[in-house]
């Protein structure tokens, strides 16, 4: 026991039961490696994209797939590799932007309503309930209407919209630990409400929303591919994964790779954040626990078992 | 007694868990012997392998986690390592039932507890007529003290012991050789845990069933065992008497640590006296005496490997400090 | 019984604060929509006095919450009011196209719902062996896609290039009812994928959690047979979280319809409330939304008491 | 006529019908190549029309009102009126007036006033008479809508049952325009019952509504009543509305129409609907009633768009070759002033603008910005891929360039209120009087971005001699000067920025729809009257 203590970060995170579950898949370390791949692209777009994605070249428009070009060039010449390399920057802030801001705007009110109760709960879960009741991206995109287009604000109203539901969880959590003995134990030590609620309340409503998170970032990369197919998404020319693809619908069929390689990366890199979304949450779940058993390595042992 | 007189014997048996990070080594090399009709405590901390045994002995180990690597099981002269899974399906519930520890859990929430008790029935005496059946059904109900006109009820609709109650019921329903009653009562309380021991000793005596009776708590063995076994981090380490156990001054360390753990109205005390230090580690495989990093009389001879003991007539442990000579009484 | 009443009755004056709220919420929420439903109308040539004249003739002159009062009070009397982009009573323009979007978004959702959760169930009991891999490959990758996307591609590959089925359009059924199936395999399909994979998910979770319960080993310890388990003892307990779920899904669904039908070209309740918010008929879109959100209080009402069928323990 | 003339939101609107010309073949003149019809469609099919059939047509834009015509307002509704209605004259495919449901007009400048002689013998589809009375009601009803088209009407004489006079206001050269081609005649029992218009119609037209979804679909039926001998040919018309042209092309391709239509055309769908060789393109080159694309800047607030030089700049600046390279596969046809080229408006003396960056770079230094400035295009999504290669060449000479996508709505609303802010698209029809169609922009009380530019003295001061000349000679030289006073590349005040090209609607259509396009003049709208199915 005392020597986790003297282990380093790296061991203790390497011994954690969490991320060892999860990365017992390799599946999973599969779509994580991809996901650090994806991050390393967008922030080195600059380095890795052979062209710059706003450069056009009027006179070599939608161009197939080339030595020059590997995926082709769009409408305005500009090649579809740098653009789709430069549109992770966009996914991913989108992903990370809007997911923060709904988070922390719905744990927020989740821990709210829970610790304060009474009225304020009821209007602040009427409020979420109304929100809830319009599907997510009718929301979304009547937010996005009255936002008005650009990178910041389909993140916000992609992250409004998704506020909900993160209210919900966190007030669950906080009414499910309100009365557990170490938070009266902390009232009666004389912590006072705030200071309560965010040492010991706080920390375990956590575990639940961060696995929201991760599944939500997919959620946000996807809302933001159908908001720019409704015309509601970021202002061009910045490159971005939806736009692309509902950019290429007019070129379906003569270039359709226009379309389909975006696509492909949105489906890509959601599928990967919903992996291990998943992932997260089994290994989360203590519900879970053991049912996940790498069978294959003792499978010997189980006919001799039975 | 003679090998065909036994209706459980367990030999050399082990049982490991293939989790996702670690095995775990849940029971190493337990033997155990049981006569029909006979009451055996199961004594252990959490984690001891009381369960384990258990499961293995029903065969419901969970699926494609826990494995039985080493040993041999009979019940009631069949193989229960080496028999087709059919066959020890249909010994479930007829040859050897299993009482689980949480009533709320145990009864599954969307059907009927007359359903639930016909089931098992159903299953092994398909030649009966349904209103055979019904009748058995409001007879076990009324065995175990609830009135047969609430068979029509949800589980949510009972209390706890009411659902115990029910769980004995199912259990007892097809009148077992074996019932491995796994911490009956633990979930209970205290004035409930009395009755529900009460119910399941004066069953099994009219029945003549045998019983496996897996617990923590030595008062209830006490008042319901023949025989005990002690286990600790998957091994047997002590086995005997009800009276080899709690009328001796020979006892293994850690039993005695247990007996130490209980409060006694008749001594001054003031402060319960525990077992210092954790369980041992179960994903090591066991090297020499698996108390002995706990145990105040240790030395370095703990560290090899410690056979089982006879210190009595019935009364056997794991523990060099008992020379097995000196015990002939 | 009584109390499954209780509970709806409970329910339906929950679900009617929440629509209450949300019509409160939409109608002047839509009033920072940049725009004006009459210039859009008219058409930007219009002269001042037009715009004035048509601004009164709809009442859009009056104080906000005069207008969300008589708009209310006509629901009350049974009008939704008058579109102008549509110049016609809303409810007119509604309810046929609703009809249309639940002629496409029901059986998509039953489509994927069923076989959603039948491969869930298969998944769940072959646990760690190839067809679970491979199902729920398939399952990640079916939530993973954009929905238009999907549907482009369906269109590039059944319509265009294999000429199975038309690439678009919309036939009424009682017109012709082999056309309108023709025209909606594709979009109900694309629809069904997405809940269909989602289910799957949680079929197979939600299984995988049963198997584990201690009434599970209680009814193997019982000698019950392997089929007799998953049918009496996994699935119906399985299904509890399953159908807590459905009344959201379905929510969801009404929701990508403004995807499907655009893409589609259907005109269904998606494609005219695009085509309010984009021509700022304001009236239009909140009783569009009104009308989703009834529709959804419904359906969670409806899965309330399928639950309690399913549970017994909320009776 | 400024409802039916504008475009009005989406994108497909306008165009779609508008012009059906010019486009797509690069047809360089105006009014010289007959109307409409690729290759084969035109040539003439061996045996006669056949009768029956039903023609699938899809469209790119939508009608609110089919029925109840004084409501119908944007080009697309001319298409949809055509079929249920008639107006009173039309114009060919050289641009002439054509007799409809008069048959002489009479335009008295000094009263001021018109008057027609109507047909005889025309019913409408409920087989009520058409004669002076119903002229009067229509006009009327016209006028309690509101419309700016009978605007100028201060009362109408019935004479007899086939002569009516309209008083007017007055002089003003358009108003025989307006209301001789833009009002849409309904029966007089109609008019009385307008709820018997929110999903029928009831005019003299060749097809009568007979099922309607708004939004979706529209399906006409043959009107038995129809005056011309033996017409229409076909049994009904099926309309199908389809606003995205990828989805109307993929179906169309797929056989799925019979004929398409629809305003902004990828010309890479045209491209490949041309390339496959069975489709045929429809376009009508005779000019009237087209739009042009172009892009407008801001004058009339505070900023660097407030000085012509910076104006000039801008037009110096865009590469038109390059992009109609880029986005119109080089096929569209160009224009710099308010007209299309060749036509009678059209000014051929003044100096054009040609891409000259260096010109405009010494233009923008001359107006003390040589170190650029940032602005901003607006843009809705469908121009917007152009827009950016525009931006990014008002970029090299300095003119830093944002682009803003706004929805059709919010441009809707920017350019009625003339708030918007840099440079916005323009949409101007280019119909030969420019009284009309450029004194709505011009005219600082113009509704249509009036109050987003400038209204300099000297160009008031032309408009206002167009409007009260009624020679056509002197009017068309008057034209000329308004032209160049704003076109000019040296001169020019550059008040409507820099026009891009003349918009490219289109027709398909399978080979064997044969039509002899009745009534195929403005916005490419006939009346399908002498459409029939060569199967």
């Amino acid at each position: 026991m005392e020597n986790t203590k003297k282990k380093g970060l790296l061991d203790r995170l390497k011994s954690s039961r969490v991320l060892r579950v999860m990365f017992g898949r390799k599946i999973i370390v599969v779509c994580a490696v991809l996901i650090l791949v994806m991050v390393l692209v967008a922030i080195f777009a600059p380095v890795i994209a052979p062209y710059d994605p706003n450069k056009d070249d009027l006179y070599n428009v939608l161009k197939g797939c080339s030595a020059e070009h590997w995926l082709g060039t769009d409408s305005n010449g500009r090649d579809v590799l740098s653009r789709i390399i430069y549109g992770a920057r966009v996914s991913f802030t989108v992903g990370l932007v809007a997911v923060l801001i709904s988070s922390v705007i719905g744990m927020a009110l989740g821990l709210i309503s829970g610790v304060a109760g009474g009225v304020v709960d009821s209007v602040i879960m009427r409020i979420m309930d109304a929100m809830m009741a319009v599907p997510m991206l009718i929301l979304a995109l009547f937010l996005g209407a009255i936002l008005g287009q650009g990178l910041f604000n389909v993140c916000l109203a992609i992250g409004i919209s998704m506020v909900p539901q993160y209210a919900r969880i966190t007030r669950g959590q906080v009414l499910s630990v309100r009365n557990a003995d170490y938070v009266t134990a902390g009232t009666l030590c004389g912590a006072s409400r705030v200071r309560n609620t965010l040492v010991h309340v706080f920390p375990n409503c956590l575990s639940a929303n961060i696995v929201t998170m991760t599944a939500s970032l997919g959620g946000a990369i996807l809302a933001e591919a159908n908001l720019s197919f409704l015309g509601m998404g970021i202002s061009p020319p910045t490159a971005s994964w939806g736009a692309m693809v509902s950019g290429g619908y007019k070129y379906l069929s003569n270039q359709p790779v226009i379309a389909i390689a975006p696509g492909i990366a949105i489906m890509i890199v959601v599928l990967c954040f919903n992996m291990c979304g998943d992932a997260l949450r089994d290994a989360l779940d203590p519900k879970l626990r053991g049912t996940l058993g790498n069978g294959s390595k003792k499978r010997r042992k189980a006919t001799k078992g039975v | 007694m003679s090998e065909k007189e036994k209706l459980l014997k367990i030999q050399d048996l082990s049982v490991e868990y293939d989790t996702e990070i670690s095995t775990v080594y849940a029971v190493n090399g337990l033997d155990m012997e049981l006569g029909y009709g006979e009451t055996l405590g199961l004594v252990g901390e959490t984690g001891a392998g009381k369960t384990s045994t258990a499961l293995s002995i029903i065969q419901l180990l969970p699926e494609g986690i826990g494995f039985v690597t080493s040993g041999s099981i009979q019940l009631d002269g069949v193989d229960m390592l080496n028999t087709p899974e059919e066959t020890i399906r249909k010994m479930r519930g007829s040859t050897v039932s299993m009482i689980f520890q949480d009533p709320m859990s145990a009864l599954n929430p969307v059907m009927t507890v007359g359903a639930q008790i016909m089931e098992v029935l159903k299953i092994h005496h398909p030649e009966q007529s349904r209103a055979q059946l019904e009748a058995r059904v409001d007879e076990m109900m009324e065995l175990v003290g609830i009135p047969a006109k609430r068979k029509t009820e949800y589980p949510h609709q009972f209390s706890g012991g009411m659902k115990q109650r029910i769980v004995i019921a199912v259990a007892l329903a097809c009148e077992p050789k074996l019932i491995l009653a796994d911490e009956p009562t633990t979930a209970l309380d205290v004035t409930i845990q009395a009755q529900m021991l009460g119910l399941i000793n004066d069953l099994q005596k009219r029945l003549n069933t045998a019983m496996i009776l897996i617990t923590h708590d030595l008062g209830v063995v006490a008042q319901t065992c023949e025989k005990v076994m002690v286990m600790y981090a998957g091994e047997a380490i002590e086995y005997g008497t009800a009276e080899d156990i709690f009328e001796t001054d020979q006892r293994h360390p850690y039993t005695q640590g247990l007996f130490n753990a209980i409060p006694k109205l008749n001594e001054e005390c003031d402060r319960l006296e525990a077992i210092e230090g954790m369980m041992a580690d179960p994903t090591q495989k066991p090297k020499g005496c698996r108390f002995a990093d706990r145990c105040k009389y240790a030395t370095a001879e703990c560290r090899a490997q410690q056979p089982m003991r006879q210190v009595g007539p019935t009364h056997y442990i794991r523990c060099r400090l008992f020379d097995p000579m000196q015990s002939a009484r | 019984m009584p109390n499954l009443l209780k509970m709806i009755g409970k329910r339906i004056v929950q679900s009617c604060i929440t629509i209450l709220l949300v019509t409160l919420f939409v109608f002047f929420l839509i009033q920072l929509v940049p725009g004006n439903p009459v210039a859009n109308y008219l058409g930007a040539s219009a002269t001042p006095e037009q715009i004035e004249y048509y601004t009164h003739l709809y009442g859009y002159d009056r104080p906000v919450i005069v207008q969300y009062l008589s708009w209310i009070g006509g629901l009350f009397r049974g009008t939704m009011g008058q579109s102008i982009s549509y110049q016609s009573e809303i409810a007119d323009i509604l309810l046929p196209r609703l009809m249309v979007t639940l002629s496409m978004v029901v059986p998509a959702f039953i489509i994927g719902t069923v076989t959603g959760v039948l491969l869930g169930i298969v998944s769940a009991l072959n646990r760690g062996k190839w067809l679970d891999s491979v199902i729920s490959f398939f399952a990640n990758i079916g939530v993973s896609m954009p929905m238009f996307w999907l549907g482009m591609m369906g269109m590039l590959v059944l319509g265009l290039r294999l000429h199975w089925l038309p690439t678009s359009g919309y036939v009424p059924m009682e017109r012709d009812f082999g056309q309108w199936l023709s025209h909606m395999i594709m979009p109900i399909l694309v629809m069904s994928l997405g809940v269909n994979a989602g289910f799957l998910r949680l079929t197979r979770s939600s299984m995988l959690e049963v198997i584990r319960q201690d009434y599970v080993t209680t009814a193997r310890a019982k000698g019950v047979p392997k089929n007799a388990i998953i049918m009496k003892h996994q699935l119906r307990n399985s299904l509890i979280p399953i159908v807590t779920v459905m009344g959201s899904r379905l929510g969801t669904m009404v929701g990508s319809t403004v995807l499907i039908e655009n893409l589609f070209v259907i005109p269904g309740l998606g494609s005219v409330m695009m085509n309010g918010i984009s021509s700022r008929d304001f009236m239009l879109v909140a009783n569009g939304v009104l009308v989703i959100s009834i529709f959804v209080a419904l359906c969670n009402l409806m899965v309330d008491i399928l639950y309690g069928i399913i549970d017994p323990r909320t009776r | 006529m400024k409802k039916i003339s504008r475009r009005n939101f989406l994108k497909a609107a306008g165009l779609a019908m508008a012009a059906v010309g010019l486009t797509a073949c690069g047809s360089s003149s105006s009014s010289s190549t007959a109307a409409s019809a690729g290759g084969a469609a035109s040539a003439a099919p061996t045996s006669g029309p056949k009768m029956g059939g039903t023609l699938r047509f899809a469209y790119g834009s939508p009608i609110a009102t089919p029925g109840y015509t004084p409501r119908a307002s944007g080009n697309a509704a001319v298409f949809y009126l055509n079929l249920a209605y008639d107006n009173l004259f039309t114009y060919d495919v050289d641009g002439n007036r054509v007799p409809r449901l008069a048959t002489e007009w009479v335009f008295d400048e000094a009263e001021p006033s018109i008057t027609w002689t109507l047909r005889e013998g025309v019913q409408f589809a409920d087989g009520e008479p058409f004669n002076a009375e119903a002229v009067k009601a229509n006009i009327e009803e016209y006028q309690a809508n509101n419309r700016t088209e009978v605007a100028n009407i201060a009362s109408c004489e019935v004479i007899d049952d086939t002569h009516i006079k309209m008083v007017l206001a007055q002089v003003n050269s358009s108003t025989l325009e307006s209301v001789g081609f833009f009002v849409y005649y309904m029966s007089p029992k109609a008019i009385a019952n307008p709820s018997s218009l929110d999903a029928g119609t009831c005019g003299t037209g060749p097809f009568q509504l007979s099922e309607f979804e708004n939004n979706a679909y529209a399906i006409y039926t043959r009107n038995d009543n129809y005056w011309e001998e033996g017409k229409p040919y076909l049994d009904s018309v099926e309309i199908t509305v389809i606003s995205e042209p990828t989805t109307m092309s993929t179906a169309f391709q797929a056989g799925e129409y019979d004929i398409i239509s629809v305003g902004d055309m990828s010309p890479m769908i045209k491209q490949e609907l041309t390339g496959a060789g069975i489709y045929i393109e429809e376009r009508n080159t005779n000019g009237v009633g087209i739009e042009t694309v172009g892009l407008i800047p801001n004058s009339a607030i505070d900023s660097p768009w407030a000085d012509a030089r910076v104006r000039r700049a801008m037009c110096y600046a865009i590469d038109m070759d390059a992009i109609n390279a880029a986005f119109m596969m080089g096929t569209a046809q160009l224009t710099d002033q308010w007209a299309v080229p060749g036509a009678v408006t059209y000014n051929d003396e003044l100096t054009h603008f040609t891409y000259n960056p260096e010109r405009a770079k010494e233009l923008l230094a001359e107006a003390g910005y040589a170190d650029g400035f940032d602005t901003k295009i607006n843009a809705i999504s469908s121009l917007s891929d152009m827009m950016t290669a525009i931006g990014n060449m008002l970029t090299e000479v300095g003119i830093r360039c944002q682009i803003n996508q706004v929805d059709a709505a919010t441009q809707n609303q920017l350019m009625l209120e003339g708030t918007w802010e840099g440079l916005m698209p323009h949409y101007a029809t280019v119909s030969p009087d420019l009284g009309l169609y450029m004194g709505r922009h011009l005219d600082a009380n113009g509704a249509y971005y009036a109050p987003g530019i400038q209204h300099p003295e000297k160009e008031m001061e032309l408009l206002e001699a167009i409007r009260g000349c009624v020679d056509e000679t002197e009017k068309h030289e008057l034209e000329k000067e308004l032209q160049a006073a704003i076109y000019d590349a040296e001169t020019g005040s550059c008040l409507f920025g820099r026009p891009l090209f003349i918009n490219s609607a289109s027709s398909f259509k399978y080979d064997y729809v044969i039509d002899d396009f009745s009534r195929m003049s403005f916005s490419a709208s006939w009346d399908l009257s002498g459409c029939w199915l060569n199967l």
